[in-house]
């Protein structure tokens, strides 16, 4: 569960001791660059930041550091008397107080009534009052030694404050060699892909025979002006086809001229029945009016 | 005596090779790397030492960080170089301390920093101390919901001007305090600071997980069946 | 005696300030610059010579670069400081056709390739091919122009795994492939490659074409001339 934050501004109720008053400014001081002095020593008024103590922990060691008392000379139980006081008095005048500061009370307590009683009739596994006090004691002085080794850490002479390395690696010259690769397959692939792509290219579309209407009918009238016979137009197609068959153009084209033809007047057209043979024959006035 | 003289040729010529490669590479430089630029069987060790020997006394030195070479100018030069400043990464205490705690517990999962310093870590801490570039994440503890474990980085003894990690100020007395292993309740586990290329025997590496999460799984199974 | 210690003393510091100054900068730096680091009145030239020449025999030098001090290193340790890095690529498909269709066709002149792809072929193409080792001139053609033939090495054979050249696939391998389908027209044919050793009839030796070529080019014009 993460801590409550929480940033407490009061001020300074008159009967405070002056000892806490002093541990203030001194945590405060201690504890934040970023809070200036001036702020923090403003009259009355001060800015407590119970969030300024990074958990229970820390403020247990600002409480045993406030004794300046060596960590590992200190009375567990002492400390525990003076954490539970001054939550006591945070409570006192009604300030929220995170959680695991509370936990932390009331663990306290705990420890130093395991610590006051006697210890018979304790059960084997859980451990006693002094190896809890042993227990605390030992992460407090860890917790003091990593925050002496995080200064120290940052006290040291440091790369590109104190110490420099080459103001510009001059690096390695690099020739690089090209290797090529392909598989059989990719060759192969590439040179069918191509062959076969060629084939294509080399197609020529052949000119696509168109039987016109103007040519079917300049056919036509010239076959038809010889007779004025009704002549079956698949035979007329066939003449002009000779060997070959005829062809879609061919028979399309002559049907729309036998049509244009039909509606100048100068055929005739004929036809027994649906899908019956057609017949054609020229008419001979128009012909002759034609010919005028 | 020609012969002596034509080994002493090649030791110059080798030494001269090592000093030119570890000056133009951005990086510091291992031995094993140094090893394939010459030839086989040279003692590349040996002449290091006799190069940081030669440099003991002069404005650059060679120095040995975890292993890897690289030329550095000396500390006590520092106020003729104060114009190459570049601008400090300042820590908060919170940072600080974490880096603390992470460079002399390592492997430390987040658990543990939390369980060292009473208190829960923000992300952002870690976050910043990420991007200094100066911590990493080294793999997953072997135990249950595989946390992530975190170590520093070669530039982290680079920056802070250590050959290794067991040159942390002060690591051996913390060390013979307990200071760094467990006295603690048995849920909780310190472990101890080495020098730790490789992962540890608790430790997987970081894209093993899941496999191995669900062999975990199954073996727990396997024991709750109590067959 | 002691004052003179110091002097030396000073005299040291001072060539230690220069080294690293040098080694810091990112550009050289003149004698200028580096004489409103040290105190008034140091001879930073006659500095600089001693520095020089303490490193005249080391892997690393101090040189001067128009009138600009900086480190540099050795000009004959280039080789060993060159790093040699084999790029793996593929063939473009252009590449990959042309030499298919060198391959199938050999001896085949570059108007001939461009004839079968039925584009231009870039030059480079064939100066990659070239440059792989696969393909090679092998002569001239015995035609106006005297082209250049290619075709393919034995490290072809040796890449594409192929005994000899008229091991690579005919027609109806290609087809049972599935890489040739059935819209081919009848008369279509895959060359049979053949392993050529030797100059095909109408092929002249590369180095032999300047003679012949004016002997050629007497002929052409003599036939031009139409006598």
């Amino acid at each position: 569960m993460p801590a409550l934050k929480l940033k407490l501004e009061f001020y300074l109720p008159p009967n405070l001791p002056q000892s806490r008053n002093d541990q203030w400014e001194q945590d405060a001081s201690s504890q934040s660059d970023e809070l200036c002095a001036d702020e923090l020593g403003a009259e009355d008024r001060l800015l407590v930041e119970l969030d300024g103590f990074e958990g229970p922990l820390d403020l247990l060691l600002a409480l045993a550091r406030e004794k300046k008392l060596d960590i590992s000379q200190i009375s567990i139980a002492d400390l525990a008397t003076q954490y539970i006081e001054y939550i006591n008095d945070l409570k006192k005048h009604r300030l929220e107080i995170a959680a695991d500061y509370l936990v932390m009370a009331a663990w306290l307590v705990f420890l130093k009534s395991k610590l006051i009683l006697p210890s018979e009739e304790e059960e084997e596994e859980s451990p006693s009052g002094d190896q809890l006090a042993a227990q605390l004691a030992f992460r407090l002085k860890r917790l003091e030694a990593m925050r002496a080794k995080g200064h120290e850490l940052m006290a040291r002479p440091q790369l590109g404050q104190e110490f420099f390395a080459v103001g510009v690696p001059l690096g390695r010259n690099t020739v690089s060699k090209i290797e090529y690769k392909a598989e059989l397959f990719d060759l192969l692939k590439a040179y069918s892909a191509q062959q076969q792509r060629q084939v294509v290219q080399g197609y020529k579309v052949k000119r696509r025979q168109v039987w016109s209407i103007k040519k079917a009918r300049n056919r036509l009238s010239s076959l038809l002006g010889m007779s004025i016979e009704w002549a079956p137009i698949n035979e007329l197609i066939a003449s002009f086809m000779g060997a070959e068959a005829p062809m879609k153009t061919t028979v399309a084209s002559t049907f729309g001229a036998t049509l244009e033809m039909a509606r100048d007047g100068v055929i005739e057209i004929k036809q027994s029945g649906p899908f019956q043979p057609l017949y054609v024959k020229s008419t001979p006035n128009v012909e002759e009016s034609a010919d005028e | 005596m020609s012969d002596e003289q034509a080994l002493d040729h090649e030791r110059l010529d080798d030494l001269r090779i090592l000093e030119a490669l570890i000056f133009v590479s951005p990086d510091p430089l291992s031995v094993q790397a140094l090893s394939e630029e010459l030839d086989e069987g040279v003692d590349v060790s040996a002449l290091l030492e006799q190069l940081k020997s030669d440099y003991s006394n002069r404005g650059i030195q060679l120095v040995s960080l975890d292993g890897k070479w690289a030329f550095r100018t000396a500390t006590d030069l520092a106020p003729f170089l104060t114009k190459y400043k570049v601008v400090k990464k300042k820590l908060t205490k919170v940072a600080q301390e974490t880096l603390a705690i992470i460079a002399y517990h390592q492997p430390v999962t987040r658990a543990e920093i939390e369980d060292v310093r009473g208190v829960q870590t923000s992300s952002g801490t870690l976050d910043v101390l990420l991007e200094t570039g100066w911590i990493k994440m080294r793999g997953r503890r072997r135990a249950p919901g595989r946390p992530i474990t975190y170590g520093t980085t070669d530039l982290f003894l680079d920056q802070f001007g250590l050959g290794a990690v067991d040159d942390l100020p002060g690591l051996r007395e913390l060390k013979g305090a307990g200071l760094l292993d467990g006295t603690l309740p048995a849920n909780f586990e310190v472990p101890s600071s080495q020098r730790l290329e490789t992962l540890m025997d608790d430790e997987v590496p970081l894209d093993e997980d899941i496999d191995e999460d669900v062999d975990h799984k199954v073996d727990n199974e396997g024991d709750g069946g109590g067959f």
